[in-house]
């Protein structure tokens, strides 16, 4: 679905991605890891569009290197950022509004939906977002991209300072998600979710992918634990 | 026993509702070699922004030297002798490496605000600054604006930088963050050599790089302090392996290397 | 006592006028993430194109055309210029609002004149709308008040209450993740700027027959409308609007109150000898000094508070 | 100006003292002299006299190049952008011409030459005062200050009589009689040279300057104010001082225009002489130090030749500004800087080509377009000041059909050949930077 080939992107001079492959199939869960300023988040935001990418990005075929960030998600892909961006002026609902791509029109996920997975959100869906805690705060970016009803989504380090319990959550929600035909592409910082729920795994080193294959395959490669991750 | 280097009592940080830091308290002794680890967002940067001056403390107190220093500008606690680097690469971007190095220095040669002294002359300072610059194996891109330097070359400017001023407690954020093994090896051994006989607290990820450096470890996670003491003692601790890994993983087998 | 009552309203309504100029400009700051040298060039321009459209068709009809077509000139010079300037950074931004400011002004001289435009108050509100206290309250303020007091309210609730006023909201913090989210924010951008160019227009279309229509006017009202965004908090519509009232109650009471500095102390028993160096400036009273004002208020509040009344961001 | 002088001083500074100094600083040696013997070629020797025309835009220039570059002390050096930059330029005129004044009345005998120290200072002390409020904030809301006492400084000159002299300003006599070299100062180019000798002095200076501890940690805090604070600096003091020294080059500026025009009203101080030292500043290059002196030249001899030929100098600065900001933001220096690795690597010969090209439709389109604006400003300004278009002798008339059509296909024809003149450079210059990557920038 995903084809990602030979991408590279530059910050001002520093040439952050020197060629990365990966790719997402239908339906599959596919977590990228690595050390940080490795250019995960790099990567992410050139699929995306945020960065401007060099090199081949193919969504189911078709090239979308280089477009525009909302051309992107009108194809149907998700991006949850690593530092959530949620919107502080505007209330949880008007946030998960904003999600949809057109107003009314409901994808896979209703409102009862999100409340249903986030129950903490149901009360607050009337609060400003700015009140809201580092947790709630990560459920509701998540959400808010799911309402734009995505076939993939990108998610940037969702269990990022969050506390052990939430971690959890975070957890039970891509395994939902999945359930629910949705691909994900995972960049993540802990091993324990991302070898748990993973049908594949990419690491990557300085810019580059330096391994890919199964969670056993990974988890029997002490080398390239050694070398790129850190516990 | 002379006061600790850096002393911190019921140090709290509240970013408007969330609390970031809950009540650390913690001493660094003069001249060791103390490292911070912890998951990721657990707080680590926010306490060297609230050590650093760089954030206000909500309450508590931190000391240097016995002295305080919570409330201080930055600068006022940089020149009482407390330097630091940064997690995310803060250089001058527009300026050459050497003239990087060179800003490190100019406060404590004693150059203060002047504007009659012209730097081409200074033959003492510049020697100090050609020094320090093979130290950190950054000759060979002298004349190049900083912002043109490679990820790990701007760590290493940083931690440069860091050193510059001749600052005796020294604190390092993630200084091998993105760096390859050997660089970091490289990084590691400059870091040993530079601040022996100094005071240095350190934030890392890498645990060979912990345990290789740190003679005292402390483990921060969710914004307190769950250990602290040697390294083998922290690495046998079962609380901190908890901790660390979030929900102990099932089966993955993968521990703490 | 009626002195104080006509010069509130009248400070009202000049607050009023100043509101609908600003808010206009605070949006498009906090979108932009700088000032819009033009945005008072276009006030002079709805102010002129009013003039010469309500020659051919009358001033009501005026009252929208005007406007829009301050709105679209907005929309296009964000389209086609504005946007690709965005890249070269905010100071390149900045300097091409201030080359646009030069360029309207000529354009205006050109077209119409150097002297100022007999733009009249149409007859219909030439009149007295009611007595107080013996002077009377002229009807055309109290149609400016109304119109702006709509303005308001338009305003308000088309950013809270309809989908393109939220996206607007949010693409004013997060643009990047607006857009993320499927929403076209270069589409959003020039709405913005286009809006904040009808609002400029429409309070010259009203403002232009109460004050004066001359080249020069952009000049004049531009500062005060800078002073008025900065001083209510860069970035907020609410502190916006309390400081344009603010503004407009300190400019009419200024000029109404006719004491100086030298009055009060004398007041207080302290006699000012001519001879004194600063006798000048003691004894300048204060009708004279109300163009100060605004400027001394300013600086004040940026040095207690840099992010002004209600500010959220200063950069 | 990179550290090279850092390698000279480790050898025998006596020996490399001259050679080195000529060899690195040609450039200013060069405009020195230029700007000595550039009078001489408008001398009549009939009348033995200097064209004033020609005297007075010269003059005009010195005085600017040293405004510009105190303005790039904050803007280029120091990364504050200050929209009130004129008032430390008139307080200085204001100051000196008070001094002249007392000079001359027998007060004490000070020489003309050093009035220019005196007007510095006015700017000092006066930047000093304002610079304590102003340089408290950065960005946004410190060039809100700048704007907002720059305005409030223009209200007082209209104002006040005693210091400012209200609306007709203070006017003064240069003559004072005290000179060091006993020149009477009557003639106009004996200011000019005394203009020169300064301009000379502040530029040197201010380019010393940018090599002092505080120089660059005025570009540090302008890169990173952070970082700056962790190496021991406060960055509002850092500020202040370099604020407080602009301050004292623009009172030179100041004292040099009280003695040129010998009459300081309140336009020194007000928002188009800022505006005016932001264009300079802007179009001549931010990022380099003679930058601004391009631009001082540039703009003063624009201006005035415009000004003499037509009164829509205005449309004209607009449309170069907005030029500038879309396709040059680095000014005409940073252009002249982006060809430098090109030129290091002997390939500019490549692009002479495509510029040559270039020049036939941007003449064609600034014709065009010059006559459009004429044609404008001629159908409503010109006839109320009752002047007619002359091009070269024929009277063209504004209202007739032709003059327009002529206009339209120039700017028309002019546009389409410079967007097909403009691809071709681009794709050589394209070719060029490909073929000369440079060792640093491939990581």
């Amino acid at each position: 679905m995903l084809a990602v080939r030979d991408l590279h992107a530059y910050y001002g001079k520093s040439h952050i991605l020197q060629g990365v492959n990966l790719e997402v199939r239908a339906g599959e869960i596919v977590s990228l890891l690595g050390r940080n300023g490795v250019g995960r988040s790099t990567t992410c935001k050139a699929i995306m569009g945020l960065v401007e990418p060099i090199g081949e990005v193919l969504w189911k075929g078709k090239s979308i290197a280089g477009l525009r960030a909302d051309v992107i998600a009108h194809a149907g892909i998700g991006y949850v950022p690593e530092d959530r961006q949620i919107f502080p002026t505007l209330t949880v609902r008007q946030n998960l509004e904003l999600g949809q791509k057109r107003a009314g029109r409901f994808g896979r996920w209703t409102f009862d939906d999100m409340f249903a997975l986030f129950p903490h959100l149901r009360e607050r869906q009337h609060n400003v977002a700015g009140v809201l805690s580092g947790g709630e705060q990560q459920m509701l970016t998540m959400g808010r991209t799911l309402m734009g009803d995505p076939e993939l989504v990108i998610i940037d380090e969702p269990t990022e300072g969050l506390a052990p319990m939430l971690v959890i959550q975070v957890g039970r929600f891509l395994d939902e998600i999945a359930h629910r035909g949705v691909s994900i592409l995972l960049v993540e910082q802990k091993l324990t979710i991302a070898l748990k729920i993973s049908h594949r795994v990419y690491v990557m080193g300085h810019g580059r992918i330096v391994f890919e294959g199964t969670p056993a395959d990974l988890a029997a490669n002490e080398a390239v634990r050694k070398e790129n991750l850190e516990v | 026993m002379s006061a600790p280097a850096l002393h911190l009592s019921d140090v709290q940080k509240n970013f408007g509702p969330t609390p970031v830091i809950l009540g650390v308290s913690l001493d660094v002794s003069a001249g060791s070699r103390h490292a911070i680890i912890g998951p990721n967002g657990a707080g680590k940067t926010t306490l060297f922004n609230l050590i650093s001056g760089r954030f206000p403390v909500t309450t508590g107190r931190i000391e240097l030297h016995g002295q305080r220093i919570d409330g201080l500008p930055p600068h006022e606690i940089n020149r009482r002798g407390l330097s630091r680097s940064f997690q995310v690469t803060s250089i001058f971007p527009r300026m050459t490496v050497f003239e990087n190095i060179r800003c490190g220095l100019l406060w404590s040669r004693g150059y203060r605000y002047s504007f009659w002294h012209l730097l081409g002359g200074q033959r003492a300072l510049n020697d100090a600054a050609a020094r320090l610059l093979a130290d950190v194996n950054l000759e060979a891109r002298r004349d190049v604006p900083a912002g043109l330097l490679s990820y790990a070359e701007q760590r290493a400017l940083e931690i440069g930088i860091t050193i510059a001023g001749g600052a005796d407690t020294v604190l390092l954020d993630e200084p091998t963050a993105g760096m390859s093994r050997s660089e970091a090896d490289h990084a590691v051994a400059l870091i040993r050599r530079i601040t022996a006989g100094k005071t240095l607290v350190m934030v890392e990820h890498d645990m060979s790089v912990v345990f290789d450096l740190a003679d005292v470890v402390t483990v921060l996670v969710y914004g307190q302090v769950i250990a602290s003491g040697p390294p083998a003692e922290i690495r046998a601790n079962r609380a901190v392996q908890d901790a660390y890994l979030g929900v102990p993983a099932a089966g993955s087998g993968v521990g703490i290397a | 006592m009626e002195v104080l009552l006509v010069s509130l309203l009248n400070g009202l309504v000049y607050g009023m006028l100043l509101f609908m100029l600003a808010s206009g400009l605070t949006l498009i700051f906090s979108m932009m993430g700088v000032l819009n040298f033009a945005h008072a060039s276009m006030y002079m321009l709805g102010a002129y194109f009013a003039y010469s459209v309500s020659r051919v068709i009358g001033f009501w009809p005026a009252l929208v055309v005007a406007p829009a077509l301050c709105g679209a000139l907005g929309a296009l010079i964000e389209m086609y210029a504005l946007r690709r300037v965005h890249k070269n950074g905010h100071i390149a931004e900045l300097l091409f609002t201030v080359g646009l400011a030069f360029i309207i002004e000529k354009a205006v001289q050109m077209a119409w004149g150097l002297l100022p435009v007999p733009y009249r108050v149409p007859a219909a509100l030439d009149r007295a709308l009611f007595h107080v206290y013996g002077s009377n309250f002229h009807a055309y303020r109290g149609f400016m008040l109304l119109i702006s007091v709509l303005m308001f309210f338009a305003i308000w609730l088309l950013l809270t209450r309809t989908r393109i006023g939220l996206v607007i909201q949010a693409a004013l913090t997060h643009p990047e993740m607006v857009g993320a989210l499927g929403h076209n924010v270069p589409r959003v951008f020039t709405i913005v700027f286009a809006g904040g160019s009808v609002l400029a227009g429409l309070a010259g279309v009203i403002g232009g027959n109460y004050l004066v229509t001359e080249p020069s006017m952009a000049a004049t009202m531009g500062p005060i409308v800078f002073v008025v965004v900065v001083f209510g908090g860069l970035g907020s519509l609410a502190g916006c609007f309390v400081a344009s009232l603010i503004m407009g109650l300190v400019q009419t009471f200024a000029v109404v109150l006719d004491v100086s500095l030298a009055d009060l102390l004398a007041r207080l028993g302290v006699t000012v000898a001519s001879t004194n160096p600063l006798a000048e400036v003691l004894t300048i009273p204060l009708p004279r000094v109300g163009a100060l004002l605004p400027y001394l208020m300013l600086i004040l509040v940026l040095l207690i508070k840099p992010r002004g009344l209600m500010g959220t961001r200063d950069t | 100006m990179s550290e090279s002088a850092v390698r000279t001083a480790t050898r025998p500074l006596a020996a490399e003292g001259a050679a080195g100094l000529l060899r690195r600083e040609w450039p200013w040696l060069a405009a020195l002299t230029f700007a000595v013997i550039v009078p001489w070629f408008f001398f009549d020797w009939t009348t033995g006299r200097h064209s004033g025309f020609i005297v007075s835009v010269l003059s005009q220039i010195g005085i600017m190049i040293i405004f510009a570059l105190s303005y790039n002390m904050l803007m280029g050096q120091a990364g504050l952008l200050s929209f009130g930059h004129a008032v430390l330029l008139g307080l200085g005129g204001y100051v000196t011409a008070h001094v002249v004044t007392a000079a001359k009345g027998g007060a004490f005998p000070l020489p003309l030459e050093l009035t220019p120290l005196v007007g510095g200072l006015g700017g000092f002390g006066f930047a000093i005062v304002l610079g304590y409020f102003a340089t408290k904030q950065r960005a946004t809301a410190f060039a809100m200050i700048t704007l907002g006492i720059g305005e409030l400084i223009t209200s007082c000159a209209l104002m006040f009589q005693t210091f400012f002299g209200g609306e007709g300003g203070v006017s003064t006599n240069r003559m004072t009689g005290h000179s060091l070299f006993g020149l009477g100062y009557g003639p106009p180019i004996q200011v000019y040279y005394l203009i020169v000798a300064w301009t000379a002095v502040s530029v040197a200076a201010m380019l010393l300057l940018t090599r002092t501890p505080l120089g660059r940690m005025a570009n540090a805090c302008r890169d990173n104010f952070e970082r700056a604070q962790f190496v021991g600096y406060d960055p509002r003091m850092v500020r202040f001082v370099q604020f407080a020294l602009s301050g004292f080059f623009a009172g030179i500026a100041g004292a040099l225009y009280t003695l040129t025009y010998e009459i300081v009203t309140y336009d020194t101080v007000a928002a188009p002489m800022s505006a005016n030292a932001l264009l300079m500043t802007y179009i001549g290059g931010v990022g380099v130090f003679a930058g601004p002196v391009v631009g001082a030249v540039l703009v003063v001899l624009l201006q005035s030749w415009v000004s003499l030929l037509s009164n829509s100098w205005l449309v004209y600065a607009g449309v170069l500004f907005i030029l500038m900001v879309t396709f040059a933001p680095g000014g005409l220096a940073g252009l002249v800087m982006m060809h430098q690795p090109i030129w290091r690597a002997g390939r500019l010969g490549r692009l002479a080509g495509p510029y040559l090209r270039l020049l036939g439709p941007v003449l064609l389109v600034l014709v065009g377009f010059v006559l459009a604006v004429e044609l404008c400003s001629f159908l409503t300004i010109g006839t109320a000041q009752g002047k007619t278009l002359t091009l070269s002798r024929i009277t063209i008339d504004p209202h007739g059909g032709p003059p327009w059509i002529v206009a339209g296909l120039l700017l028309a024809a002019g546009g389409l050949w410079l967007r097909h003149a403009m691809r071709g450079l681009a794709t050589a210059w394209q070719a060029v930077t490909e073929e000369i990557k440079t060792p640093e920038l491939r990581a």
